[in-house]
């Protein structure tokens, strides 16, 4: 072993015995035989499941893969207008964390896919809305979080308070409350999380500026 | 448009090449809300700043003379929503200014300790928020922030078995509270801010040695005692920069004479005095809630209390203004009633729309990552400034 | 200075009756709006500029009222002028408190007064192509606006 | 020569993941382009005026000098991995290589064209 030649890296055998995930997954595997459909997400997801040697494959439509991957990695735009976006903080922090859905709040609607409209949007605000409802890249959805966005809320008979955001962006999934806890955002996030596993046409989406009245 | 130009009151000796003319517009994330500043820049330094604000205008003063005193406290919740208490008690202590209502003894401390907790919730999230837009200076962005949150939710979570909401609450009514504790409810409370005590101590070790923190917050946007005064800055702004003046010592309402605490006042005016002061506030605030748990007095929670119909508070003719030592500063009702169920003219005494309208004043010469920093000592809440 | 010199000085120099009480309520003639602005602060000491606003009484026109304390003796003065039915003009307070700037920006925005010497008259909360100010009585609250409505 | 099939397979790889993530990306995201959607984003606001503005020089001369460090380190790197062959050598040429560049920095330093005025 000449002084130059370098040292050959001893790297410990892989002891996969005692991680216990892969015991209980063993033991999963041995009393389940026919076959590996974990859950129910799963099954959804897949519409065949044929053995081949060395584990299995799965077949599925390309539709329900895409949406599969866009599901589970929806990242809203960080768009707090008013209390609510008191409360869609406290969402995205560490107690009712939306990272677990795989939502990154993320600054910029260029890498957004998701706009929650939190807060009352008021007649100066909603061309501001629209532009960055506009400048987000397609496919994109939008939570109206709120009474205020749902239908203009408390401040309905305001003369600057838009009724409903839905006269300015279409709306996907409407999250009700003043301001709805968290827990209820989450719900809403849960609902469009279902809405965009049924996003059947990979291509067209309705135009953005067709005004739903 | 405002011609920014020949309205510079900060002209800088500035011999390069034209200026350029950038919006931190209504969406930015250290916007703290819905506020668009035009920025005039010279390279790295800004020239010249325009706020833009009504973005968030709900119509406040309007609506209020369409509802009567029963129904506004909760939509009074919303002009200061990160500090929602405190903006319910300034509506309510004026309409009892006007009809002279007394206020149970019982009603009075319940009050206090809500508010007090408020602050402590809302120092919370200025400091995460704050922390978070000087992100990459404390060594990740979050971190400072999901702390401070972890925090507020424990407060959040008082306030849910106390009123059984989180952030907006229908606590406060002309008269006194709606709710009284449920048992157990003070054991809670004295153990969350007893847990909030020692976490406080933590976040000042973390920020006070850390390099980045001290050179992003000394001498920036500083404040001087006068121009405060002038153009109207209240709160810990005002006691940043050297006027000792707190509403609640000064013009004691509310039973706030009865606990002792002092009011913490600093000289420099600048970012960090503003911390300085905000963290002091939090203490003081945990030893008024701990004095008013312990010697909460029996009794009604509120004089007034078969409010069923919601036009039932007839107020006499006349006018008062009631001020609140909130946690941005002084929040007053000014309300003119004629006798009738509803408010004549109502007008809300915001504490951030004057602290915000001395941003104009004090960013120009600054590099454009002061900004942030100037912004989020101010903590401006756009319900409040927008009214 | 403290409550009560204040009262009698400014009963003795304005001329006008000062009733008692924590704010003390000064109502002057518009002409003699700044005078007494610059006297509260020179004079009385009230260098804290608390907020400025003003009031629509339907047919006895607008009244415009400014609030200043002197911090250090607890001392509230409320300023307040008629500006008589139909006038929409008034002085401004900005060369004497510059709190004021946006203080009279959102009265020209919701009363239409229009405060003469003001650096920057425009509106500050609604939109510049806004029509009306919604804070006077004859402004219904849902007036609607085009697009959104 | 031998030795350098390793590295143009290598870079095959590097080019084939960069074109195939975004040929795919391409490929399948759908495309509605809308001048409003193609317009600069400005936090939401109409941008003011234009970005094309001269910029005082002090950028260019950050540029420049991290042109220089930047250099310096894109040969610190296989440098560390044959150290070792090399042997004292090596830190020679090194130490000379810094020494120089060194001069740059100190250079810049006193120029005060880091210090931002």
């Amino acid at each position: 072993m000449a002084l130059n030649d370098p040292p050959v890296p001893v790297i410990p055998a892989p002891i996969w015995r005692n991680f216990k995930e892969l015991q209980e997954w063993e033991e999963l595997h041995k009393t389940r035989p026919e076959g590996d459909k974990h859950s129910p997400v799963f099954e959804s997801l897949t519409e065949g499941i044929h053995n081949f040697p060395g584990g299995f494959v799965v077949t599925t439509a390309a539709d329900a893969f895409l949406n599969w991957a866009r599901k589970s990695s929806v990242w809203p735009v960080t768009f707090g207008l008013a209390c609510c976006a008191i409360e869609m903080m406290a969402t995205f922090c560490s107690r009712f964390d939306v990272e677990r859905l795989g939502m990154v709040p993320w600054a910029s609607p260029r890498h957004s896919d998701l706009m929650i409209v939190s807060g009352t949007v008021t007649i100066k605000m909603a061309p501001m809305l629209l532009r960055i409802y506009d400048q987000m890249p397609d496919p994109k959805w939008a939570v109206s979080m709120g009474s205020c966005a749902n239908s203009g809320g408390p401040f309905r008979h305001g003369y600057h308070v838009v009724k409903g955001v839905d006269r300015v962006i279409p709306v996907d999934v409407y999250v009700p409350g003043c301001p709805p806890p968290p827990e209820s955002l989450l719900n809403g996030l849960l609902l469009l999380q279902d809405q965009i596993a049924h996003f059947k046409k990979t291509g067209r989406k309705a135009p953005a500026n067709e005004k739903v009245d | 448009m405002l011609d920014v130009n020949n309205t510079t009151r900060v002209e800088m000796d500035w011999s390069g090449p034209e200026r350029l003319q950038m919006n931190m517009g209504p969406q930015h994330p250290s916007a703290h809300g819905v506020f668009r500043a035009i920025v005039t820049l010279e390279g790295e330094t800004v020239v010249a700043v325009d706020a833009v604000i009504g973005y968030l205008h709900r119509c406040h003063e309007k609506l209020s003379e369409t509802l009567t005193y029963a129904q506004y406290p909760s939509i009074a919740s919303k002009t200061d929503y990160v500090a929602a208490m405190t903006s319910e008690f300034a509506y309510v202590l004026a309409a009892e200014e006007i009809g002279k209502f007394e206020v149970p003894k019982r009603a009075q401390y319940l009050r206090v300790i809500v508010a007090e907790l408020q602050r402590i919730a809302s120092h919370l999230l200025w400091l995460g928020t704050w922390c978070m837009d000087m992100g990459g200076a404390l060594g990740g962005g979050a971190t400072i922030f999901l702390y401070c949150i972890r925090e507020r939710e424990l407060v959040l979570d008082l306030f849910e078995s106390l009123v059984g909401a989180r952030l907006l609450y229908g606590f406060f009514q002309v008269g006194g509270t709606r709710y009284d504790i449920p048992d157990g409810w003070a054991q809670a409370c004295r153990e969350t801010i007893a847990l909030i005590d020692s976490r406080i101590d933590e976040y000042e070790e973390m920020l006070e040695d850390n390099a980045f923190f001290l050179a992003r917050t000394q001498g920036v946007g500083t404040v001087s005692r006068e121009l405060a005064q002038d153009v109207g800055i209240a709160g810990p702004l005002l006691r940043g920069s050297g006027v000792d003046f707190d509403i609640r010592k000064n013009v004691p309402y509310s039973s706030y004479g009865d606990f002792d605490f002092s009011v913490p006042v600093e000289t420099a005016g600048d970012c960090y005095a503003r911390y300085k002061v905000r963290m002091a506030e939090f203490r003081q605030a945990i030893a008024i809630v701990r004095q008013a748990l312990d010697t909460l007095p029996a009794g009604p929670i509120s004089s007034r209390p078969a409010l069923k119909s919601v036009a039932q508070i007839r107020i006499p003719k006349g006018e008062a203004y009631a001020r609140v030592e909130g946690p941005r500063g002084e929040v007053g009702s000014y309300i003119i009633s004629d006798g009738s169920a509803k408010p004549y003219r109502m007008k809300w005494r915001g504490a951030s729309f004057s602290n915000l309208s001395i941003l104009p004043l004090i960013i120009p010469g600054h590099k454009v990552a002061d900004v942030v920093a100037i912004m989020g000592s101010v903590d401006p809440v756009f319900g409040e400034v927008d009214r | 200075m403290n409550a009560e010199q204040a009262r009698a000085s400014l009963a003795s120099t304005f001329g006008v009756e000062v009733a008692a009480g924590v704010p003390l309520v000064v109502t002057v003639a518009p002409e003699r709006w700044e005078a007494l602005a610059r006297y509260a602060k020179d004079t009385v000491g009230c260098r804290f500029f608390n907020f400025l606003t003003a009031v629509d009484w339907k047919e006895q026109g607008l009244e415009v009222v400014a609030r200043v304390d002197n911090l250090d003796e607890n001392v509230a003065l409320m300023l307040k002028t008629k500006l008589g039915p139909g006038v929409t003009r008034c002085a401004s307070l900005t060369p004497v408190y510059r709190g004021a700037n946006w203080m009279e920006r959102e009265c020209f925005d919701m009363f239409g007064i229009r405060f003469d010497g003001h650096p920057d008259m425009r509106r500050i909360l609604l939109e510049d192509t806004w029509e009306g100010h919604p804070l006077l009585k004859s402004y219904a609250v849902d007036t609607p606006h085009p697009p959104y409505r | 020569m031998q030795g350098y099939l390793s590295v143009v397979v290598y870079l095959g790889f590097i080019i084939a993941f960069a074109v195939v993530s975004l040929g795919m990306a391409w490929l399948l995201s759908p495309k509605r382009p809308f001048p409003s959607k193609l317009n600069t984003y400005e936090c939401g606001a109409e941008p003011i005026g234009s970005a094309w503005v001269q910029f005082p020089v002090g950028f260019y001369l950050v540029a420049l000098v991290f042109i220089v460090f930047d250099a310096l380190a894109v040969f610190l790197f296989p440098w560390v991995l044959v150290l070792r062959t090399l042997g004292v050598r090596g830190i020679v040429t090194m130490v000379l290589f810094l020494a120089i560049l060194g001069l740059g920095w100190v250079y810049a330093y006193r120029e005060r064209i880091l210090e931002w005025h």
